[in-house]
């Protein structure tokens, strides 16, 4: 491991305590897709995190006008953004439990009447054109907000994310950043038929950051960008400063599907399920004995600062 | 606004949108309008040239188009897609969920409805469209039938919140409507004007394009001595309730005549509403039978797709 | 081939659909298969493992998926496109302008119609899909309602010639059918089922799903004195007229059920049908009241939104 | 201009006469895509002329297994393959006068019932998708022809034209030849938000041949390639020479719109109808003029040969 700072263990603390919630939750609702919740939750962490976080926003006024926007466009991802959420304070943590049940503001794919959620998704595909929509609402009411959106890595084999792409380019939304989350899986198998990503954005216009791992058998055991908290801040940060720019940018995050779950890391086929008995608690024990090291750490720093 | 359209001359519904949309641009400063390329045939450019910051060309991407709209809903403005009829079915999975499903403010209008788009050809001619729209949840669907009612039916159209098809057509049909008429638009309740009153031996229910041609069919009936009367459908979703039972109620049958497929449009929708209600009567269609058609002149399709006057009288005398 | 599912119990009909292909992929060289990302939940794995140079993943791009299915059938294949239900309208536009117009050898499946699509939520239940497909001219609409009968659709959807779509749902039902039954399937006419014939007070017309439900509801209400019969319906387009005019004259009504919204699917289908044929009853609807659910069970979903068991007894029993 | 072989004066000479054809048709039809139909003319000319066209096909048997097949995706362009069509014999010429016409053989838009029309279209995107899926079918039938498609620069636009490339790369159709007829123009202006034209079907995956001229405003006094037999016959030629090499070919290939119409080249607007009467004479006397010298060219140049 790279040496840490402070900001690093808090926002790593952070993120392991919502994967234990994300896992939580899905093993109790007993469906919803683990694989891509938690290859985007330091993803999410670093927009979201109240004090390290990119993002501007207020849990206690989600509808604040000068807030940033996060408009989740991979819908099945939804369990990571609605623990991040429920740690922010949007909504009362127990409410976690009701994912996926009648009656619940946490319905299977995001919707909009969840308290702190943008947008709806579900359908892949849509939720870019959807940000662009808000990036040229947002010119017109000169607020200066970002719009970050995120994109699974199968998700852009949608043709409409390319409409999508090409007029957010064409419109100069420079405040509009697509981050493709490519953990190099989606449901059938690995996202081949995608490479080469970076490529793609720069020929419709966009501004890249950061270029994509092609997926190996061994891709657990690398330290990647996607989960490195220093690259994923900079990386939101540096197109925050960019959005007066009249260009779009895209921030290619290399992860793995399943992270924090040892026993379904990196396996095809974990996608759309919730972690079985010996995964959950395969899982829960990883995270939480890292949570515990993480706390010790903490503790030391704060001594040494004393 | 008081509106100049000649009655009983031919003119472009589609004008009216236009005028309409430039009107309504300075009266809702949350208005956006959204083309894909074919804005020149929607008459978007008088708002265009107006209010050049509020309205998008998304070229040919249809799907993003409406996406993007949503985009716009979520932000509190009012946004206008703009394409063809027979295109809106290229995003309508996108308006089902990023529209409808959240119940956004988005008007959504597709102009060439039917098989009057002509010579174009099949590709052209939507024969789909409401069906599909139909079968939406949350989604209102309008319908005009002459330049006056496109006009305040775009205005109550804007004014409404939330999802509304706007279906228009290519060709000129003549003003039926007074200028000055009142329609009292109210899209929660479905909308329906009695335009002809010769008597009680058969209601036509008419929509869009086939208004005028019901009006001359009732006219040439009544000389014949057969007493119908013609009912202009503006909103197929939801219906016009009362006005359709009683009409079913007090005449020997109803005759629908829309230019779109029977299955699925006003046809469809008038047999659910009268045996949901338990209000049958003796029916008839007119419209495309479930297959498609082919290039040629409008009236020479009508014709050949029994769409036309003589078709509808047929139709009338099939019930007495 | 004789199949082999236990009757009464519970089975999934995906299973069947991919055990059909499998044995459809040996009998039809021409059989090819497209899948976009969801081969999984569609059991295509069968076909794919065993005819891996027939089996095409196109990814999540649903539209080009179906209009490569018409350049496969271009060239004199059998392409057989696989999605959820609910994303077939993402490819509608494609499959109404190059597969329904050209009317091309293309089979498109739908899998999880329906509310009972369940804890994924409204962006995945399919409540339009038939209504979509039934507005479009060619498309033979079939939608089983156990494992033997899916069995058999897949086979007669391979052998007609045309544009079919299949709609399969999610949860697993029981199997209703004997594997010995001929369903002496036609798909230019249409074919239904009467599964019970207690006696002649309400006729239940059933599809996929809601058929098992609504056998359940007939038992119920026999014991209660209310003799009914239940006709499951395979085909939405067309529908198999006569049976459903027989059941209209002989009984006091009809109910309709489908997982589906009721407006667009079987109720609309089996109220155009009744008032065309002028043979108009007493109708009432089991389905989706045009309204978007939620997540939730399955069995939940159809309490709440009045589409479970009782609910089927209750609009029975309104009739009487 | 530059020098000229008897090849090219035969194409010329063919493309002309089309040109009148198109030009006539429409003028007669009253309604009817000119600028698209005039700026691919040249296209279509270097791929079906019967002795310099680089496409084998045959007249008289249509369906002719072994052809290569040309689906025209841009729908609207119809008139042009019609009138070549016929003066390939597919059909007799009178007919073309029928276009648009109750009845008739010739739809609005491409339409299968069309003798030598191997796919509707008239809907935009949809074709190259049509010719993957052909392509697809050829393999398995194994039958080694080129699959050509056209598409308007303005179509690509379309997402399903980027779900279609990625799938065309993906599944390695080097049979595939898509060609894009950038005149630079769509219907309501100019089609800036496409660039860069060649960058992105490169990032796709595809072999590309050609790179775009952008749209100016003196677009119609530029020698263009897509004007230019032999660029042309020679981009068809190397596309068809590399289809067993597993990658599909883009030909980018510059053109005016309304070509041979000069009243009409290169003026936005000039898209979606017919000429009109003055238009119409104008056009039709400007290539009979062309004609005429091309044929006493050619008799020169059968002179000197003979
Ligand atoms: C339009 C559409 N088609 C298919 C699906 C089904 N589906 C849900 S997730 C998924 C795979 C997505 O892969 P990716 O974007 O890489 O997501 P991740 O790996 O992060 O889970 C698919 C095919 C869908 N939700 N929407
Ligand atoms: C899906 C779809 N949307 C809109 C149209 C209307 N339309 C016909 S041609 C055209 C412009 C196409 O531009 P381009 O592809 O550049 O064609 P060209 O310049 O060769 O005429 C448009 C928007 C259509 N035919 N299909
Ligand atoms: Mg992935
Ligand atoms: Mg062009």
């Amino acid at each position: 491991m790279h040496s840490y700072s402070v900001n690093d263990l808090e926002l790593e603390l952070f993120a392991t305590e919502v994967r234990m919630d994300v896992i939580d939750m899905l093993y109790k609702a007993g469906s919803g897709h683990t694989g891509g919740s938690l290859s985007c939750t330091d993803i999410l962490v670093s927009l979201y995190h109240p004090k390290h976080g990119i993002m501007k926003h207020d849990p206690k006024n989600p509808k604040w006008e000068e807030r940033d926007r996060f408009i989740l466009s991979a819908g099945h991802k939804a369990p990571a953004l609605y623990a991040i959420l429920a740690k922010c304070g949007y909504f009362p943590r127990e409410k976690l439990y009701t994912l996926r049940k009648i009656n619940s503001i946490l319905q299977g794919h995001v919707f909009t009447n969840t308290p702190g959620v943008e947008a709806q998704a579900g359908s892949l595909g849509q939720g870019l054109s959807i940000a662009n929509g808000v990036t040229m609402a947002l010119r017109l009411k000169k607020v200066d907000s970002m719009v970050y959106c995120l994109l699974g890595d199968g998700e852009i084999n949608e043709g409409q994310i390319w409409e999508a792409a090409k007029n957010a380019s064409y419109h100069k939304l420079g405040n509009v950043c697509a981050i493709i989350d490519h953990n190099g899986e989606r449901i059938d198998g690995i996202t081949w038929e995608i490479y080469p990503i970076r490529k793609k954005w720069e020929a419709f216009g966009w501004y890249v950051i950061g270029e994509e791992v092609k997926w190996t058998e061994d891709r657990k055991e690398m330290e990647l960008d996607g989960h490195d908290y220093n690259f994923l801040t900079n990386a939101f940060k540096e197109a925050k400063e960019r959005r007066n720019d009249n260009q779009p940018t895209a921030v290619i995050v290399n992860t793995i599907k399943s992270k924090g779950i040892p026993m379904m890391e990196n396996v095809v086929g974990s996608h759309g399920r919730a972690p079985n008995k010996i995964e959950y608690e395969d899982g829960m024990r990883y995270l939480k004995e890292k949570a515990e090291k993480l706390k010790v750490k903490l503790y030391e720093f704060e001594l040494r600062a004393g | 606004m008081n509106l100049n359209y000649e009655q009983g001359k031919k003119f472009n519904i589609r004008n009216a949108y236009g005028d309409a949309l430039l009107d309504l641009g300075g009266r809702y400063d949350k208005l956006v309008v959204l083309d894909a390329d074919l804005g020149e045939s929607l008459r978007t450019g008088k708002f265009a040239r107006t209010y050049p910051d509020r309205y998008f060309q998304m070229s040919v991407s249809e799907a993003d188009m409406q996406c993007s709209a949503a985009g716009f809903a979520l932000e509190g403005f009012k946004p206008i897609t703009n394409t063809f009829a027979v295109f809106i079915p290229r995003g309508i999975e996108q308006i089902r969920q990023s529209i409808a499903f959240p119940n956004l403010d988005v008007k959504i209008v597709g102009s060439h409805g039917g098989i009057v788009t002509g010579e174009d050809g099949v590709s052209h001619q939507a024969i789909e469209d409401i069906g599909m729209m139909r079968s939406i949840p949350n989604m209102i669907i309008v319908c005009p039938s002459d330049a006056v009612q496109t006009y305040r039916a775009t205005e109550a159209m804007v004014e409404y919140e939330g999802p509304v098809y706007l279906r228009l057509m290519r060709p000129d049909v003549p003003v039926i409507y007074p200028n000055y008429f009142d329609f009292k638009i109210n899209l929660k309740r479905g909308n329906g004007y009695k335009l002809r009153e010769y008597g009680k031996d058969v209601a036509i229910l008419s929509t869009g394009y086939m208004t005028h041609l019901a009006l001359e069919a009732s006219d040439k009936l009544n000389e014949e001595g057969i007493k119908t009367e013609v009912i202009d459908i503006l909103t197929l979703k939801p219906l016009p309730k009362d006005i359709i039972l009683r009409a079913a109620d007090e005449t020997k049958g109803i005759v629908t005549a829309e230019d779109h497929n029977i299955i699925g449009g006003l046809g469809s929708a008038v047999d659910q509403l009268l045996l949901s209600e338990n209000c049958p009567t003796e029916r008839r269609y007119i419209g495309i039978k479930d297959t498609f058609a082919e290039s040629g002149k409008p009236e020479e399709l009508l014709e050949k797709y029994s769409m036309d006057v003589r078709s509808i009288c047929d139709r009338v005398k099939d019930i007495l």
